[in-house]
């Protein structure tokens, strides 16, 4: 069995663990970080339930490996709240009732952070599209749509930012931003994870 | 639904790459965007012994402008949808880009990685059927151009040989003042498309000087209707041509059915948007004199 | 799903009748047929990997000559099970004299169970064909002389050129 | 009591948990130790296991342990009989794993327990099975015909059972009618598909004798007593929760799937916590479907229209087992009269097996089937008599004075169908006003003029909902001032946890954020049913009210001794006990709270025992009858099949609402699927019946850019049946989409006259129609 050392970090914390070349990035999520918030709804890449942001842009971690993670920068739905302040586009599904059983949120509001980023004026045409790589069974999407429309005007008002990618690279290649506390965070990420292979 | 064990290689050159896919022969997979790979592997359809992973070897990501539009094997879809380049030169190409699954799926696959995996009913297959283009493939032995037309062999099948890389793929700049369309019907939004054309037009003192077609979905490999192609050149633009050459791309093709469509769905369907991509080309001539 | 055709042989019914109930020619010319032991008259322990391009499938199974009528006609079935599922391809094959050539006409159908059938369907019609034109391709040049493609060309038995980086 | 929450649009309880990723899904569930569980299943539709080998499996790294039929002792006889029912002859259940013969494509035939998933796949993959293909019943035609391939060899028949229900003379009214109309109508299958797949966990805590499992499940305690009976432990050692579960739709009513039975048994064996998480693909072939009917129906009216009688005979495909019984088809058939007035009915129906998937109620549950033959059928009538569709359907339609109705049959609850209470014209009323029903011509005539086909579809439905047999809840009040609310129904993103926690709020005068709800957890409250059949709000609602105006009576028996002044004087508003008028003689409500529960000295026993506690149960006698009209504007593309929807508004009478906004995101959820089920989503089989439609590439959910805004509007009828007044609406958007969007494609393509008789349809299918009319034509 090839396993790896995989250094990488979530939500500006690093990350380091040992996996199977073939686990995929989003059970190298879920169970070595223990980062549940990103879902598993087909791992064929078509729900969008793991979408992730990976230096920045939304992607599938079910349709990538943690090797090949190695060194990149994520950001996953627990990367978004501020503390207890929810993030403003939480915010906005909270207000707007855009979620029922929640298991598809995850990926909604990641794709939502990258997209408005992009377009921070989309018209309810260009969010049924750009929203349209992720599946949800219980809302029909109208209330997710009206969502990013309002997280999109708070934006404008509140001017909200996610890093951006080139930034985090750079952190990464220096390798010495991380603090102690994260350190021992890694480390007894492994330890956990030895025993529980055995 | 789990991918079954490999072997990983990250190589930090393309001769690096090019050694490791000699010495595993067959059994290698290169892997760039992966999204078509990746979900063939998890469902095991696709169990490849080794994985050469060539997002790692720099400045294959490369986007050049000039009469051949050159992108390098590692250009996302997203990085060449955005690109000023192709939307100035290659707006064809841009528009079908535009069509591939999403977002998510855009920011990691790949222009090349989607022409390599040579699914027919991928847009991008057809807009390079259909501009003629060419992929530049790089071996043990060296370098080769590989044309479109010889490219495509049948299902998921190219004529790479298993030792070679895709490095770059070129796309021949329509001529200036040319009309373009990219049509297509999909189930859903980023579907597949049950049938896509990809249609170029160029017109030189009120005649079609040159006219180019493309379709996905309706063979083993992009369908060039070439006899379409004939019938228009030389003939003045007309609602009754568009449906001259509906009719021959109509009688040209012999497409499989699925549980979404059926053959006969698909060659009406092709005739359909080909007239409404060959009218919506012409339009764009007019509005580029 | 339902597959029939016409195939022309440049040869005598009675050669043409010995090249498809010969071992060797059948291994050579069956798409992905890997391995072929007979294990009585007619009857054959097979070992096939069919696909296309990364897609493969690994199958062991059997490959039967039934229904035998010297020299025009019989039935060959080709079944197999493996880990995408199982595979059951069945062709009745009629012999007729045309000039100095062989018309050969052929019913097969082809039965596909399992993961491929329910994640493949968009491809299978088309496969299947191909591996039968194949099929014939192979015997034609066997026939004429013409070098034949080992394990009926690279494309059947998946391992096909290329199409490996994947987007 | 004021009324200060329910009613309103509060924002839900549950959502800042499930917004940051902290929700806890079965698969989010990770303990120490914990192994993972992978199942062989058959690629056959219908075959003789001969042999299975699984040596080299048992060898791969990473195997704990492989089973199969052989290894299941006492737990290898079929699964569960759910719901029987006198006319259901032939009850088939399957087994956790197949003993001798599979007869769908994807039952279990073996199971690996391994470290990792991905060992447990890998080890899988070197099972072998010696499979003999057996003949295929694929489709319900072929399943009935004579010397058809016998899903279940030993009962020598693919009938599992015939039933029928009827209403006044039918063939006399029929034979007296003026106007007689047949139809054949077709619905295919579909999947619920929720975005959580099933999963479980389980967990044997030997030295305790304690079972923990956490299971994707709508019905959390039939499932704890299945596995305390099954295993023979005592009820109260097995927990069973249901923690947040990602969507059910109603496959996850079903119990029970063999992998519930399957991860205990293998925890036990290994005294080790042991995961399945189904994955996508195993979810469409795995996870019960429904949908399949094929109806004869025929109308008699007079010569305005006016129903003299309905008759339909149909069959109902039951896929290769039958544990949920007749559900289904009772509730098609009991569904189909709707809010009309059918003085003569007659309703046939086989349910039959056949080597496809088991089915099981599914969002719907077979109304959107009868309400799809209702409208069909008087469309039919509309144009042969060249009526107003419209007016159709209100010269039928069920007057407000005419309540409560009787319709004359037997209910799925096996009480009789008798609507409660509802204003039928008035729902059609609004809903063409908003649709504009009067300016349609015109703006059809303007369309039509620049070359566009579009079209207009109105349908009305009755859905029964709110049925028994009960649901209990206990409210406990804590000294920090915070209620407590447990109930025993699941919940699966229908909010409960905020609507529960309004109807407990204005009973105790605290706000809905003070009131933690819990569902789902057998270790919280032991008596339940589950959700299913749009019964939740109404059922377990219910006993939420009943249960806080107990612990709120005896708040005030406690304040009053407190605060030395007459129980009924006592008033509770914003967290404090108080006596009417004095505000300032008061008391927190954790103060009496505590001192409810005292640690010395004799107790008033007016208080009859400690704390503010109450556990009540609501029994509804019947179901409680909710109603709707559904109108929609669609697009057509003749030249190439594609159908748009332009415009969906529905107006929904639920009865009292308790919260509006959870109530139109329930209809938004509903009206999606009910759209995926018209256009997009089939379960295709092939005539081996093989699945061909095991991905979400495949199997076509619609997204976002397919699906329209709604427009939605409420009528209120409270219901009588109950002290809050609600009725369900659980499953209302699904029910009559399928009936709008047909009468719309067929309006749309008029010029083609073009007839819809079978649902889903698909752009290939629509040509083909449009096609085949030319021909004839």
């Amino acid at each position: 069995m090839a396993l790896r050392e995989i250094t990488l970090r979530i939500n500006d914390r690093e990350y380091r663990g040992r996996a199977e070349t073939r686990k995929t990035l989003a059970d190298f999520i879920r169970e070595d970080c223990a980062l549940t918030g990103t879902h598993l709804g087909c791992e064929h890449g078509v729900c969008g339930a793991c979408t992730i942001l990976m230096n920045g842009e939304a992607v599938r971690s079910c349709l990538l490996f943690a090797v090949q993670a190695e060194g990149a920068d994520l950001r996953t739905v627990e990367g978004l709240a501020d503390g207890e302040h929810l993030h403003p586009i939480q915010q906005a599904f909270w207000e707007s009732h855009a979620l029922q059983c929640g298991f598809c949120t995850p990926g909604f509001l990641m794709t939502t952070l990258a997209f408005l980023r992009e377009n921070p004026h989309p018209t309810d045409r260009e969010i049924r599209e750009a929203l349209a790589g992720n599946l949800c069974r219980c809302t029909g999407y109208q209330n997710i749509v009206t969502a990013v429309a309002a997280a999109a005007e708070a934006n404008l008002s509140q001017g909200w930012k996610v890093p951006e990618a080139k930034e985090v690279r750079r952190e990464i290649r220096a390798g010495d931003s991380r603090d102690r506390r994260t350190q021992r965070a890694g480390i007894a990420k492994t330890k956990k994870r030895r025993t529980q292979r055995r | 639904m789990k991918p079954a064990p490999f072997e990983y290689f990250a190589p930090r050159s393309v001769g690096e790459a090019v050694h490791l896919l000699a010495e595993h022969g067959t059994e290698a997979k290169v892997l760039a965007g992966g999204q078509s790979l990746v979900p063939l592997m998890n469902m095991r359809l696709a169990r490849p012994s080794v994985i050469v992973d060539i997002n790692r070897i720099p400045g294959l990501d490369y986007i050049t402008p000039g009469p051949m539009l050159r992108i390098g094997a590692l250009c996302r879809q997203r990085t060449a949808e955005k690109s000023a380049e192709v939307g100035a030169r290659c707006p064809l190409l841009r528009d079908a880009l535009r069509l591939v699954g999403h977002t998510q799926i855009r920011n990691r696959g790949t222009v090349g990685g989607s022409i390599a995996h040579a699914d027919p009913a991928a847009e991008l297959t057809a807009v390079l059927a259909a501009l003629g283009g060419e992929v530049m493939v790089q071996g043990p032995k060296g370098a080769r151009a590989i044309a479109a037309s010889d490219f495509f062999v049948t299902y998921l099948t190219t004529s790479l040989a298993s030792d070679e890389l895709l490095t770059e793929v070129r796309f021949p700049a329509p001529p200036p003042g040319a009309g373009w369309s990219w049509m297509e019907i999909a189930r859903r939004h980023g579907d597949f498309a049950l049938v896509g054309v990809g249609a170029v037009l160029a017109l030189r003192d009120g005649v079609i000087a040159e006219a180019r077609i493309a379709l996905t979905g309706v063979g083993p490999t992009p369908v060039r209707a070439q006899d379409a192609e004939r019938l228009l050149v030389g003939q003045a633009p007309s609602e009754g041509l568009w449906e001259e050459a509906g009719a021959a791309v109509r009688a040209s093709l012999e497409p499989d059915g699925d549980i979404h469509a059926s053959p006969e769905y698909r060659t009406h369907v092709a005739a359909v948007l080909t007239c409404r991509a060959l009218r919506e080309a012409l339009t764009r001539v007019r509005e580029a004199s | 799903m339902k597959l029939e055709g016409t195939n022309t042989l440049p040869a005598s019914v009675n050669t043409v009748w010995k090249t498809i109930n010969d071992p060797e020619a059948l291994r050579r010319c069956t798409p992905g047929l890997k391995e072929l032991k007979e294990v009585a008259p007619d009857t054959y322990e097979a070992r096939l990997e069919i696909g296309v391009a990364a897609v493969k499938g690994a199958y062991t199974g059997r490959l039967a000559i039934t229904d035998k009528r010297p020299p025009t006609h019989y039935i060959i079935t080709l079944e197999g099970s493996g880990g995408p599922g199982f595979m059951k391809g069945q062709g009745t094959v009629d012999l007729e004299r045309e000039g100095d050539a062989t018309l050969v006409r052929w019913v097969g159908d082809i039965q596909i169970g399992g993961l491929i059938a329910g994640v493949g369907q968009r491809m299978i019609g088309g496969i299947g064909k191909m591996l039968i034109g194949q099929f014939f391709k192979c015997l034609e040049q066997t026939l004429g002389g013409a070098a034949p493609a080992g394990g009926g060309g690279p494309r059947a038995g998946g391992d096909a050129a290329g199409s490996g980086e994947v987007g | 009591m004021s009324t200060r929450y329910v009613g309103a649009r509060i924002p839900r309880n549950e959502d800042p948990r499930l917004l940051q990723g902290h929700g806890l899904f079965v698969d989010d569930v990770r303990l120490p130790g914990m192994a993972h569980m992978a199942l062989l299943r058959s690629p056959h539709a219908h075959a003789r296991i001969r042999r299975i080998d699984t040596d080299r499996a048992r060898d791969a790294p990473g195997v704990l342990a492989v089973y199969t039929h052989a290894d299941l002792g006492a737990l290898g006889n079929p699964l569960p009989k759910l719901i029987p029912h006198p006319s259901l002859v032939h009850h088939k259940t399957q087994y956790a794993l197949a003993p001798d013969t599979v007869r769908y494509a994807g039952e279990p035939v073996a199971c690996v327990v391994a470290e990792s998933r991905y060992a447990a796949e890998d080890a899988v993959d070197l099972i072998t099975v010696d499979y003999e293909p057996l003949p295929v019943a694929a489709t319900l035609e072929q399943a009935i015909a004579p010397q058809a391939p016998l899903v279940h060899e030993d009962i020598g028949t693919n009938i599992a059972a015939r039933y029928a229900q009827r209403v006044g003379d039918v063939e006399q009214a029929f034979a007296a009618a003026p106007h007689r109309f047949r139809e054949r109508l077709v619905i295919d299958r579909g999947a619920s598909c929720p975005m959580e797949t099933r999963g479980v966990v389980a967990s044997w805590d030997a030295r305790a004798g304690r079972l923990d499992v956490w299971d994707s499940t709508q019905a959390p305690i039939p499932i704890r007593n299945g596995l305390a009976a099954m295993f023979g432990l005592p009820q109260q050692n097995v927990r069973v929760v249901a923690p947040d579960v990602g969507g059910g739709f109603g496959p996850k009513i079903m119990m029970f799937y063999p992998e519930e039975i399957l991860v205990p048994l293998a925890a036990m064996r290994l005294g080790r916590p042991v995961k399945w998480i189904e994955d996508r693909r195993e979810n469409m072939v795995a996870t019960n479907q429904e949908r399949e009917q094929i109806h004869d129906a025929e109308i008699a009216v007079d010569a305005d229209g006016r129903i003299l009688g309905v008759r339909t005979v149909f069959l109902y495909d039951a896929g290769a087992y039958i544990p949920y019984g007749l559900i289904v088809p009772i509730v098609a058939s009991t569904t189909l009269p709707g809010p009309y007035r059918i003085p003569n009915y007659h309703c046939e129906f086989t349910a039959v097996f056949t080597n496809k998937t088991t089915v099981s109620p599914y969002r719907g549950a077979g109304r959107p089937h009868g309400v799809f033959v209702m409208e069909r059928l008087l469309d039919r009538v509309a144009r042969e008599l060249r009526v107003d569709r419209t007016e159709v359907r209100r010269r039928n339609l069920i007057q407000p004075d005419q309540f409560p109705y009787d319709v004359g049959l037997i209910y799925q609850d096996n009480a009789p169908l008798r609507y409660d209470s509802g204003n039928y014209p008035a729902c059609l009323d609004r809903a063409l006003e908003i649709i504009q029903y009067a300016e349609w011509p015109a703006r059809q005539g303007t369309s039509r003029s620049q070359g566009r086909y579009l079209g207009l579809g109105v349908a009305c439905y009755v859905e029964g909902t709110g049925i028994g047999p009960y649901e209990g809840c206990r409210i406990t009040v804590e000294p920090s001032g915070k209620v407590f609310v447990a109930t025993g129904v699941g919940t699966q993103g229908q909010g409960h946890m905020t609507s529960f926690a309004q109807i407990a709020a204005d009973a105790l005068g605290v706000a809905p954020r003070d009131v933690a709800v819990y569902t789902g957890d057998t270790g919280l409250f032991n008596w339940g049913t589950g959700t299913f059949a749009s019964r939740a709000a109404t059922v377990a609602g219910n006993a939420v009210g009943l249960a806080a105006q107990a612990v709120r009576e005896k708040a005030r028996v406690v304040a009053a001794k407190l605060l030395e002044a007459p129980a009924e004087e006592i008033e509770l508003e914003g967290g404090r006990v108080f006596v009417r008028g004095v505000p300032a003689r008061s008391l927190s409500l954790g103060e009496v709270a505590l001192a409810a529960n005292p640690l010395r000295f004799a107790m008033p026993p007016e208080w009859e025992g400690p704390g503010l506690e109450a556990i009540r149960y609501f029994t509804p006698s019947q179901g409680t009858f909710s109603n709707g009209v559904h109108a929609c504007v669609v697009e057509v593309d003749p030249e190439t099949g594609m159908l748009t929807i332009l415009r969906y508004v529905v107006v929904h009478d639920c009865g009292r609402v308790i919260n509006p906004t959870i109530l139109e995101g329930q209809i938004h959820g509903g009206v999606a699927q009910g759209l995926g089920g018209v256009f997009w989503e089939k379960l295709a089989y092939d005539a081996q019946a093989q699945p061909l439609s095991t991905t979400f590439m495949d199997y076509l959910i619609p997204t976002s850019a397919e699906v329209p805004p709604f427009e939605i509007d409420h009528v209120e009828t409270p219901s009588p049946l109950n002290p809050l007044g609600v009725k369900g609406a659980g499953e209302a958007g699904v029910i009559p989409v399928a009936a709008a969007v047909a009468q719309a494609v067929e309006d749309a393509l008029a010029p083609f006259d073009v007839r819809i008789a079978e649902m889903p349809l698909s752009p290939n299918r629509l040509r083909q129609l449009i096609a085949e009319v030319r021909r004839t034509t």
